[in-house]
């Protein structure tokens, strides 16, 4: 069985009190639960202060461009599905210049999983608004107070056929850790957006604040995560801020579809040049 | 039309309507008719990029010698209405025979035209009188052109069957021969023998024919491209169209993206994966893939992406024919970083290069383009059977994982003499490694150590030197001792080709100079070619002089080039080029 | 440093420490003193693309006569840790000083470093046990090079106050005032009198210390933009986050996108509605860029894009500087298009040109590039006040609504002489017209015909000629009769301004073309230059040598020019200028 | 009073049949209606077939780049506020390439209406696949069938803050009129989804099938357009495809927010040189 430290390759340089800090322990202890191989295990990350943690963690790793994690994390799982693949992304990342992508992904299903690093604030950049920044934030970007209403990217999961969605945060890394550890099990994309205060950027959203804020789905027996109408009032409100696992539906994954029982991911293809199979196909030019 | 003695040996023949006329289907198939009777073939499109009610004209060029491109005028014109007339009057051949389906036929002018002979022929009124529906105007005209060209019926009746009997059933097939015999029998009462354009029959050799998209899709097939992702664009959809049959089943995988950034980011993930990854696009496209660009080289991933030119700046032209967007290759994107950019002049070339393509990207690891164009993509060309033999398969330095193991101490980015690091992928043992976009160290992690930053950027731009004498040299074609020297790239090729044969008739040897790879750029074959020239010039597609400026920056010498430009959106023909040259001298 | 006589007229100072340390407040605090103090300053900050945790330095440079760059060693050093010393000793000036706050500093010896006193500063203890927070070595350091530099106290003071009485209050300036007496007190009794670097006082005529991306947006606002759209990134930001505050109250507005394509989308659309509207970027959203940028070319649209570079390819270093895009905006994008291409090289040149920018971009109707680098976009120098009475606003052929009622016949794009036509906008009477991406009439709608086409490509692209004439020259610096020359654009003007100097000592004679625009290329101006040359070098911040192909491509002779490159990250320093050239004499 | 051929410039060459037509008559009815002056109209279209329309339309027009109408319609009304500006986008242009700007536009709440022709196919570039072409959906693109779950632009649009939702049909030109007036009464941003068939490329999605799957929530009157969510409940019947006017929301518009109660638009701002405040910001920099 593996441990947390396995997958410790180097010590962060986030700031003291960085909510990645809280990420980075959760995915460990995702990662360990799970006794994933390091080699099996690959992150792709966007741009952006979260977009570090794939260079502290032992396991094979992707720093995409900003916004477009996502694709490459596809591309990676389909050609090799034997792989686990992981994405992590900001606010900035996810939701501003990646979203196309964001919602294409959902709606495609890959059997990945999907950690947003929701500071509400554009971190390594020092400090601009997000889509996430409520209105009326104020920042170097919006010195007279954002004008645009915030977006919740869980509402905007559930609209986009998601099959998984959970919300964690990174003051609490046992409930994160299993949250992504669940997401990593589920059969289709996952995602598992993380509330995660940047201390020196984010005045408004601290650990303070957000544990003002939410309230967990996990305690509520009641709460059946299969009910989309439920999960979607639930999202609604904007005051109280649901954690936990909040959607998660069965259905078929992009690689059962387009795969089917196929064995052999693309990656172990025999590329070794099937002449007379080439030779009838060239046929049709005639 | 050219003639040896009584026999025609070139002819080309156009046809000519409303864009949903059924020209495209027409075209393609008298193409294949005398493909299969022997002769030599080249398409050419001209559409609009509208679905509807806008002029379009198809022109099917048969030679009995190999030839690569448009040819300088119309022998047999097709019209299906009259606006086209005026239009193409002026590249009537003399001796040419024009049809026409409209009630305001006149003969223009023998000023205005060397065609000999004009005829109404009521394509529509017979399909509706004898079919009771329009759309057999198009076998009908097939029939009058069978009557005039003299066409093997034993070919028609196979093609008409190949297209309509499984799909659609006996019946059909038999209604429009049908029809091609009524076109037949309407054309022999109003044409005179003389008038004929009887063409001569050949074996066929099992030829292909094809689009320079095709040849590449099927380039990327046999060379292991497994993965593929694009956004639809012309003229370079289809390519992944074609792939988007036949990879499933070699194991691969088609994914359209939501986008052109999507595709080629979801493509580097796949190579990265250790897949023979691609994508295709055009000019706008490639602008949105330009930030990729940039990281495939910095994360050194391979990747092929082949880039069918059409008429820009933004939207432009979308079906038309340009060569504007070599800079963008070259010189675009961010940063200094390897890239390969290939141009290939014809379909056999298409597949060759595609081929060459994966495995340069594979053993430079770096983004290795396909520059074509809409010209040669999208048209026919007869071409020989590509010979799958000498297809290999080379991956550079990807490790096997047993390699892997016994290595102490791997590093991905390792400084190597050639520049080249021996590449793991994700799931072996013993490679873990980072993909950083930032600058990174030879583990791959990010690092802004100003001496790392130096020695990484020798060590991938060390790559396009040892790429160097692996690459495709330029290609001299023509009179090896003409003093006139002519520099071009991909489309050109046909006319180019041609004018020469023209000029020589004019008592002008002039050479060629086939630009094959554009960037790392063969600066030495380049310059030895010019300095044998008196006179050099550069045909190009384009307003700016791309390779003309490109040449001049990569060359020794002062070069004096003189250019011969077009960007009316349409492909050179063989005079316009020959013609140029002669008023230089 | 540099002397005359006694009294000292350059000096260096650099602090260096962790990112998170405040070395940024302390350098720029110590900027402005030294700038109230009369001094000329040119600032340079060496920090990583991370938040915390990695070493970052910030050099101060003053002089008494004008610079534009850094200067070759460092005379007076503080150290914050001791991992910066080993780093940097070999910089440091003769008869430098260095104190450290770290336990275990050494001094390296004579053969790696020439400064003559090393001194371990115990900032951080002093900071913990007078004020208990560490924060407060900062002024305490502060106080230590105020006792070094025998610095103005009036001046200290009152930088801050400012910097914290309205923010902060009272009781915060009493502290760190306090902080700064105890740094003096303790410097004092470490540092001998003759250790000291005292530095003159001089009338500071009320200049401007300020940074090219301030200047930029300061040069914005006052040539009348009124829209600015942007997408956050390192080291553009900052143009936008002060024009954020300023545009509101000037009846302007400024939009953060969700991304690069949205902000040019954006503000083509507001400058098609009649705002002088700019978007600000870098590398990886210049490329975004390139498919809106060949749309603005085809649409028209005025647009000026204030591009700041940093390390590329691919996210590279964000935070450090280089010269590798000036390729991306000369000849990226897809198809060819009118554009314009101005460098700055200064701040006071990054405030003209932003107001010419302007200009260019409706008198021509076309996008306008400002290509600047980080070294003096996110770096202080010090100017003279800007003449705001200059600055002119310059629309072009905008109609007004009267003017356009009394046109018979509007055309958007109408065939003119210069190629430019009159422009109406949304909302006007008599004025309709289609902005269209695909090709188009004069009327702006779409078109396919050749003959339009090719009118339309002159008609575009005889723009650029047109401007020509109106950009701005390529300028001659140093000795006008020098045989040797060098070229550069940008962030290379001080320091080859300086190596000229330095050069002129060994008795070599050079000049300067310091290029100012790129694009469309001054051939002529270059030309003359070049040719009363007898060695002609190039001196550019990046490994390629792009300026330097640029140039070949657009000259008549053939150019042999001698690149001297540099691609670390850093700017370059004078000396390596003037020592590359008299090695290579 | 104005008639619909005022905006009538010139007869289209969309095929016939082809749905833009119901689009093209609505929208000139819609402007007769609102009696709307053409010089104070501006159209903003994507790249595709719908994209035409500005071409015959008399008003001033921009066809703008694929995927980017609504950036360059925002750039437009931001900047002179007294314009109508209406963007048409279709399905590939709105929620494939677009989809960014599509989410992003709807949370800023831009004074525009938007009308997205959605014939569940790329039908320009000759019938591929679109993002809502149904599941299965075999095409030149997709052979063996689509294996994504098609997009739902509408419950997007929901979860992305929209102020005004409606759906027309444009085999429906009277109803479809009334709802792009109604879009473009709307302060804030009006979306205006279309069923428009392409009778070349779909032969999925034709007039038939769309008569038979949807239904008029405007005949509804128990139907309460400002309940969120029983409009989240209706459009996430796949089955029955709600049409009319499915959600509005007073909330205020971007304009508001930014410009309050500031007259002149900008392109209205006088731009000389005024010397005395510049020098006194100036000041700043010393
Ligand atoms: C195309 C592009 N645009 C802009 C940037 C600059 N950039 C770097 S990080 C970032 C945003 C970071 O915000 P977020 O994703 O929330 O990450 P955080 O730093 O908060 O973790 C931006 C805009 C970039 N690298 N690439
Ligand atoms: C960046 C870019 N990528 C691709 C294209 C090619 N293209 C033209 S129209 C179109 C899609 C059209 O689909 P849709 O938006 O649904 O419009 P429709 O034709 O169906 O009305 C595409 C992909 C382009 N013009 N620009
Ligand atoms: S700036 Fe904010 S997000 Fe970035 S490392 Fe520091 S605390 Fe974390
Ligand atoms: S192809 Fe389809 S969408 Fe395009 S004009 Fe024809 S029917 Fe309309
Ligand atoms: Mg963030
Ligand atoms: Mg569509």
């Amino acid at each position: 069985m593996r441990k947390d430290k396995d997958y410790h390759l180097t010590d962060p340089t986030w700031c003291a009190g960085c909510g990645n800090y809280g990420i980075f322990a959760a995915f460990k202890k995702a990662a360990a639960a799970l006794d994933l191989e390091p080699e099996q295990l690959v992150i792709v990350t966007g741009i952006g202060c979260h977009g570090r943690l794939n260079n502290y963690f032992n396991s094979y790793g992707f720093h995409a461009l900003h916004g477009r994690a996502l694709p490459v994390a596809s591309g990676i799982k389909l050609s090799n599905p034997s792989l686990s693949v992981v994405g992590i992304s900001g606010d900035g990342d996810a939701y501003s210049i990646g979203l196309g992508h964001f919602i294409h992904s959902l709606r495609r299903n890959i059997n990945i999983t999907y950690v947003v690093a929701d500071n509400r604030v554009y971190a390594l950049t020092q400090g601009q608004t997000s889509p996430t920044s409520e209105m009326g934030y104020v920042s170097v970007s919006t010195p007279y107070g954002s004008k645009e209403l915030n977006l919740n990217g869980l509402q905007l999961a559930l609209a986009s056929g998601a099959s998984f969605i959970a919300r964690g945060f990174s003051g609490n890394p046992t409930q994160l850790s299993s949250l992504i550890e669940k997401g990593m099990k589920h059969k289709g994309f996952a995602l598992v957006e993380v509330l995660s205060p940047c201390v020196i950027h984010n005045k408004i959203n601290t650990y303070q604040w957000f544990r003002k804020n939410i309230y967990n789905l996990d305690d509520d027996s009641n709460y059946d995560p299969g009910d989309k109408i439920k999960a979607w009032e639930k999202l609604s409100n904007e005051k109280k801020i649901p954690m936990g696992l909040i959607y998660v539906e069965k259905r078929p994954s992009y690689e059962d579809l387009v795969f089917g029982k196929r064995a052999e991911p693309i990656v172990s293809d025999d590329l070794s040049v099937d002449v007379p199979r080439l030779e009838k196909i060239m046929e049709k030019f005639k | 039309m050219q003639k040896k003695g009584k026999i025609i040996t070139d002819i080309s023949v156009m046809i000519a309507g409303m864009a949903g006329d059924g020209v495209l289907f027409t075209g393609n198939v008298l193409a294949k008719i005398l493909k299969r009777q022997g002769w030599e073939i080249s398409t050419y499109r001209d559409f609009p990029s509208n679905i509807r009610g806008e002029p379009t004209n198809y022109t099917i060029r048969a030679s009995l010698e190999k030839i690569y491109g448009r040819g300088d005028d119309i022998d047999v014109f097709m019209a299906f209405d009259c606006d086209a007339i005026f239009k193409h009057a002026k590249s009537m051949a003399e001796g040419g025979i024009l049809l026409c389906d409209g009630e305001d036929i006149v003969a223009p002018s023998p000023s205005k035209s060397k065609a000999t002979t004009y005829h109404r022929f009521p394509l529509r009124k017979l399909a509706l009188g004898s079919f009771g529906k329009e759309i057999f105007k198009n076998m009908i005209a097939l029939g009058a052109l069978f009557y005039i060209l003299d066409l093997d019926f034993h070919i028609i009746e196979q093609i008409i069957s190949e297209a309509f009997l499984k799909r659609k059933g006996k019946e059909v097939v038999r209604k429009n021969i049908q029809a091609i015999h009524l076109g037949c029998e309407q054309a022999k009462e109003l044409i005179s023998p003389e008038e004929r354009h009887s063409l001569t029959r050949r074996e066929d050799y099992n030829r292909l024919l094809l689009s320079g998209d095709e040849a590449i899709a099927f380039g990327a097939l046999a060379a292991g491209c497994r993965f593929f992702a694009a956004y639809p664009i012309c003229p370079a959809t289809e390519i992944w169209q074609w792939l988007a049959v036949y990879l499933p089943r070699f194991n691969g995988l088609v994914v359209q993206t939501e986008d052109e950034i999507a595709a080629l980011n979801m493509a580097l993930g796949a190579s990265y994966a250790g897949a023979r990854a691609m994508t295709s696009t055009s000019g706008p496209g490639a602008s949105l893939m330009m930030e990729g660009f940039s990281l495939a080289g910095m994360a050194e991933i391979p990747i092929v992406v082949a880039h069918v030119q059409r008429v820009g700046p933004s939207t432009g032209m979308p079906t038309k024919t340009e060569q504007s967007d070599l800079n963008q290759w070259i010189y675009g994107s961010h940063g200094d970083f390897p890239r390969i950019v290939l141009s290939p002049g014809t379909v056999e070339e298409c597949f060759e290069f595609t081929i060459k393509a994966f495995n340069l990207a594979e053993k430079y690891q770096c983004p290795v383009i396909l520059l074509t164009e809409q010209d040669y993509g999208h048209n026919f060309r007869s071409a020989n059977k590509f010979d799958l033999s000498k297809v290999k398969i080379e991956r550079g330095k990807l490790l096997s994982q047993e390699k892997l193991i016994s290595i102490n101490d791997f590093k991905r980015y390792k400084f190597t003499p050639d520049g080249v690091s021996p590449r793991a992928l994700p799931g072996m043992k013993n490679g873990l490694h980072m993909v950083e976009s930032n600058e990174h160290n030879e583990r791959g992690y990010r690092n802004e150590d100003p001496e790392n930053r130096i020695r990484m950027m020798q060590k991938r731009m060390k790559k396009l030197r040892s790429a160097s004498k692996d690459l495709i040299s330029p290609k001299i074609w023509g009179k090896k001792d003409g003093e006139i020297g002519i520099i071009g790239v991909g489309s050109t090729f046909g006319p180019i080709q041609e004018a020469i044969t023209l000029l020589e008739k004019n008592g002008i040897r002039a050479k060629y100079l086939q630009m094959r790879t554009l960037w790392p750029f063969p600066s030495k074959k380049v310059e030895e070619f010019i300095e044998t020239c008196k006179e050099t010039f550069v045909v190009e597609n384009n307003f700016s002089g791309q390779l003309s400026m490109l040449l001049k920056s990569q060359v020794r010498m002062s070069f004096d080039a003189r250019n011969i430009l077009k960007y009316s959106s349409q492909a050179f023909r063989p005079q316009e080029i020959s013609e140029q040259i002669q008023k230089a001298l």
